[in-house]
């Protein structure tokens, strides 16, 4: 295989995504044949309300560059609340991070609804184009996990 | 650079897997290249491993005189313990070790009668112990064997027991179960119990091992029946991680178990804290 | 001979050594606390007495590598991963601290060697520093160390105006060797004053007569068994700050880290005071706070002296009178189970 | 005050209300103060002490005495009272097994602050008049009152006792504190700055776990960090970002139950400000959720169990401060 030395840097995304709307979103933007960058891989959860913190904090670890959190829209979660507790725990939790002056475009909360097809496949380009534009995470990264 | 440290461990295969109860499984473990990864002595225990998994302190259960291969009898307790129960014939180990001292089959247990008393996977140190005896029978006197279980099918080495130790000559062989089951006509009731029906001779030298109640209770029993401490070994286990008295953390007192046991004589222990 | 450095020219001093190899010295951070940091260019020597952390850091890190493995399917890789490790000097050592590094000899250089102990002291020359000022939570004379004399392969006298220094090894005299041009002889008059003066200041200590002999092996079960363990542990909130602080403090763990590209096996620092310290799949010896409190001091006052001709495993260095968080200590734990 | 309170603690020890007494026992030297439990008269005469330097927060120790049997008296700051009544909600402390005697609050005083003016050999510290007079083997020191006073009562948030069963001394007021200054500042900074500001404070960390054992709303029985089926368990910080996790999830598991007592800084063995990064979770709370006190009562919903329709998205973070 050839190293192509100038390789425009490809950014490691990481979207977790809730069961009931923002995986099937994501699946519809496959079936409806948009594309969305191959740099996102999808962790599917019951609820985006699952997405403990440290699940964020351990894709950082493993090597992420970006780390976005996708649910049902407020009022639309399968468990009545979930995400509504999603969004006070993000929005603390991103707090934090940039209070540590870990890049604040690193992460971020998208309500995606499972007609969303075409709105996950523009926040994933988006999303991914950000996190290209910030460059490799350094500030949140486990140097023994860094790829040789 | 010196690449010869302790803590590096060396690599073992699996190539047997032994079913012996419900819970204990024996593995048969081997050097890449075959032979033994290293030589023992009877009670000597080895570090076994799976990386990412955990590391853990397990008695070798074959004699030194089997020149071919070590075994393992280990019980499914924990973390490292269900996945070494999980694995299939082949896999790879990483095994470090002897550590720790060794049964005085060559000095103290020499010329003399011996009693062994184990309890379920108790038996797994005593074995090796048993069968190096067995393979050098005139340097010792009479062996008796008394070996007790929760119930027959929790017998560890059953076969092994009844096709060759109860076969040799000159060795006496006590089983018994803790609850009467069907198949079985045997002795029932708890070791403690049956090794004072039994009477055996204070002449002997007494090895023990199983739960620590039962460990106990014998150690009375033996008293009771005139038995002197000096005359009990017993082989301990505690939470090790080094296996060579650096890690601290496997000490009853100011011996480490990994270093200074694990077999200790109970006048021994007898001056050490009771903290175990 | 008995040369000395003046404290014009220690800069120079320290860059001659930091040119040839690794240096340490003791300096002072923002928050007015000293740690040993590697010497740059304009950097001072701090004046504080101790380090936060002690000086076991150099010759027994908090965490360390110990080998790597690759896993396929049911083979196993080992490697030994272990890094180059570069002479270094560290400069500034106490009495107490440089005691410690005996201490830990004992363990890790007793059959079977630690090498990658053994490595790290080989590699290392200590200079070690001469107390002028001893604070009221040193108590280091109690175990026979003289501040005054600190040892370590170069010793710094301090006079006022610069440092006398004495080579005590090979190695000592190999570090004076390299730098002796920067060195002038000294009036050593002044020296002895600041020494007698210092003897004194000891001899005022408010714990200079703390006593260590109801300690050692032969009171084993007598202290174990003791009532007074219940007292002093209960308000212990089993952290590790002691331990950690403490220049003799040796108990490690073993650790795996999956990387996702293999297996990292290294250990790191353990404390005795953690709950997890003993416990097994099946059990724990030490399931409450009083005996995990106890085998601390246990170890400390009567474990290792047993083991080792009764010397006792504290050097009186008084980090954990200064840290702990409930300011419960060995001083404390001392004088409750002294027998008068 | 003293006095006061171990003629009271003698009394209600006396009277049967109550079995133990938790306090402070004096130590070796005249700071090294440790909490203690006292049964006897003879015990509190000898032993108790209550002064400048008793700084220790009792409330969390309730935990495990009010398992005990009996009743156990209490000596609290107002600051305590806060973590007790935080606590009590959580149901780590049986209320009616505690008797609770406010006491008046700090200043306290940090004896590493007067250390760090290069004050050593310290044998007594005396405040006359607001100035430290500190007899030393080296001669006498002073030093001004304030410059010694500890860090978690330089903001103090409150002098009032939110529970109590009786006070000793008077009551207090909740102040006016400015206790988010400092966190103001650090978010006025670029990312840079305050990542290099949070890079050279958690490289000190030597994962001593003090911070995490002292703190009373750390009451797990098993921390996460010490689960090994947990996946994040670490003894060591072996990279810089398992010092940045453990800090991280560490404040945002207390987010919305710390009181801001301060000892999390307080015990920390390397002067690491962690009470910031506690800090900044309530003020981020009290910003976007409405001013939240966490142990003010025992009845509050807690912001994190808590939620409105209309709270603000996640993006608010990319709209605020500096970048």
């Amino acid at each position: 295989m050839q190293v192509n030395e100038n390789k425009e840097f490809q950014p490691l995304i990481v979207a977790f995504c809730c069961n009931w709307c923002s995986y099937a979103g994501a699946d519809l933007s496959g079936t409806n044949r948009l594309n969305y960058p191959t740099n996102v891989k999808i962790i599917r959860v019951p609820c985006s309300c699952r997405v403990n913190p440290m699940f964020i904090l351990r894709a950082f670890q493993r090597g992420a560059d970006g780390v976005i959190l996708c649910g049902c829209h407020p009022g639309d979660c399968h468990y009545t609340s979930g995400n509504y507790f999603t969004r006070r725990r993000m929005t603390l939790l991103f707090g934090m991070l940039d209070f540590l002056g870990i890049e604040r475009d690193r992460t971020r909360v998208e309500w995606v609804s499972a007609a969303e097809g075409a709105k996950f496949a523009a926040t994933m380009n988006e999303f991914t184009e950000a996190v290209r534009k910030l460059g490799p995470n350094r500030r949140l990264e486990d140097l023994r996990c860094r790829k040789q | 650079m010196n690449t010869n440290d302790t803590l590096i461990p060396l690599l073992g295969i699996v190539t047997d897997i032994r079913q012996d109860t419900p819970d204990v499984k024996t593995f048969r473990v081997v050097a890449p290249d075959g032979g033994k990864v290293f030589e023992h002595m009877p009670g000597q225990c080895a570090m076994l491993s799976i990386p990412g998994v955990g590391e853990g302190m397990f008695s070798i259960t074959s004699s030194p005189t089997n020149k071919e291969f070590m075994e393992f009898s280990i019980k499914k307790c924990g973390c490292l313990t269900t996945w070494l129960h999980q694995m299939d014939v082949g896999q790879m180990i990483t095994i470090r070790g002897p550590y720790g001292n060794a049964f005085p089959v060559e000095t103290e247990l020499k010329g003399k009668d011996l009693l062994f008393v184990a309890g379920g996977i108790g038996l797994a140190p005593l074995r090796s112990v048993i069968n190096y005896v067995r393979d050098n029978r005139s340097n010792y006197g009479s062996v008796r064997i008394v070996y007790g279980s929760r119930s027959k099918d929790d017998l560890v080495d059953y076969e092994e027991i009844i096709d060759e130790w109860m076969n040799d000559e000159g060795i006496e062989v006590n089983l018994t179960i803790d609850n009467p089951q069907e198949g079985w006509d045997g002795h029932v009731g708890f070791v403690p119990n049956y090794v004072k029906e039994l009477n055996p001779s204070t002449n002997s030298t007494v090895l023990v091992c199983g739960p620590p109640i039962m460990i106990k209770f014998t150690l009375a029993g033996l008293k009771e029946l005139g038995f002197k401490e000096t005359q009990v070994y017993t082989t301990m286990e505690l939470r090790m991680k080094c296996g060579v008295g650096k890690c601290g953390r496997c000490n009853i007192g100011n011996k480490y178990v990994c270093k200074d046991g694990p077999v200790f004589r109970f006048d021994e222990l007898g001056e050490l804290p009771d903290e175990y | 001979m008995f040369r000395k450095i003046t404290v014009e020219k220690l800069d120079q001093l320290f860059q001659a050594i930091s040119a040839k190899q690794s240096l340490y010295i003791p300096t002072d951070r923002e928050d007015g606390a000293a740690e040993f940091r590697k010497y740059e260019n304009g950097m001072k020597l701090s004046n504080a007495l101790n380090t936060v952390r002690s000086a076991k850091d150099f010759f027994f890190p908090q965490t360390e590598n110990l080998a790597a493995f690759k896993m396929e399917g049911k083979k196993i890789e080992v490697k030994d991963i272990r890094e180059e490790c570069e002479d270094f000097v560290i400069f500034g050592v106490r009495g107490c601290d440089a005691r410690s590094f005996d201490i830990l000899d004992k363990v890790y250089l007793v059959d079977p060697v630690d090498s990658f102990y053994k490595n790290r002291r080989e590699h290392g020359t200590v200079v070690t520093m001469a107390c002028t000022r001893p604070s009221e939570t040193c108590f280091c004379t109690a175990f026979g160390i003289d501040p005054t004399m600190p040892g370590g392969d170069v010793t710094a006298f301090p006079d006022g105006d610069g440092f006398f220094l004495m080579a005590n090894t090979e190695k000592g005299e190999k570090l004076l060797a390299d730098i002796s041009d920067l060195l002038e002889d000294g009036d050593s008059e002044k020296l002895m004053a600041v020494q007698e003066n210092t003897r004194n200041v000891l001899k005022k200590l408010p714990l200079a007569d703390l006593s260590t002999e109801s300690f050692g092996g032969e009171r084993l079960k007598e202290i174990f068994n003791s009532d007074k363990w219940a007292g002093l542990s209960e308000s212990c909130i089993g952290c590790g700050t002691c331990t950690f602080v403490c220049p003799t403090c040796q108990c490690y763990d073993i650790k795996d880290f999956n990387t996702g590209d293999g297996i990292v096996r290294f250990r790191c620092w353990d404390s005795c005071m953690y709950s997890d310290f003993t416990k097994m799949a099946h059990g724990n010896p030490r399931i409450s706070q009083l005996e995990r409190f106890r085998q601390r001091f246990m170890h400390k006052l009567v474990y290792f002296p047993a083991n080792n001709d009764g010397e006792f495993g504290c050097v009186g260095c008084g980090r954990c009178l200064q840290k702990c968080p409930i300011s419960m200590n060995i001083v404390k734990v001392m004088k409750a189970l002294e027998v008068k | 005050m003293q006095e006061a309170m171990i003629k009271r603690a003698k009394e209600l020890l006396a009277d049967g209300t109550v079995d133990r007494v938790m306090g402070w026992k004096k130590g070796e030297f005249a700071y090294d103060h440790t909490p203690a439990v006292f049964t006897s008269a003879q015990d509190l005469e000898e032993n108790f002490v209550c002064d400048e330097l008793t700084s220790a927060n009792l409330s969390k120790y309730l935990v495990k005495e009010t398992v005990r049997e009996g009743k156990v008296l209490a000596f609290l700051k107002p600051c305590d009272t806060y973590s007790f009544n935080q606590l009590v909600k959580e149901h780590r402390i049986d209320r009616e097994k505690v008797y609770v005697i406010g006491i008046p609050g700090g200043p306290k005083l940090d004896i590493e602050k007067i250390k760090a003016k290069g004050i050593t050999g310290i044998l007594s510290v005396k405040n006359e008049n607001y100035t430290l007079k500190i007899d030393t083997i080296y001669g006498v020191s002073e030093m001004p009152f304030y410059e010694a006073v500890s860090g978690k009562c330089a903001n103090c948030k409150s002098k009032k006792h939110v529970v109590y069963d009786e006070l000793i001394g008077e009551d207090g007021d909740v102040l006016d504190s400015g206790r988010f200054e400092m966190v103001e500042k650090l978010e006025n900074m670029t990312a840079q700055e305050r990542y290099d500001f949070w890079r050279s404070e958690l490289s000190k960390c030597i994962r001593c776990n003090a911070c995490r054992n002292v703190c009373p709303a750390c009451t797990c029985e098993k921390c996460v960090f010490d689960n090994p089926s947990s996946g994040v368990e670490n003894k060591a910080a072996a990279d810089s970002f398992e010092e940045n996790m453990f800090h991280i999830i560490r404040a945002f598991h207390v987010a919305g139950r710390c009181t801001d007592c301060g000892e999390c800084s307080r015990v920390c063995p390397q002067n690491i400000p962690l009470h910031l990064l506690n800090r900044k979770f309530i003020k981020d709370i009290n910003e976007l959720y409405g001013t939240y006190q966490a142990g003010e009562n025992t009845t509050d919903k807690a912001p994190l169990n808590d939620y409105k329709m209309d709270d603000c998205e996640a993006s608010v973070v990319h709209e605020r401060g500096a970048e």
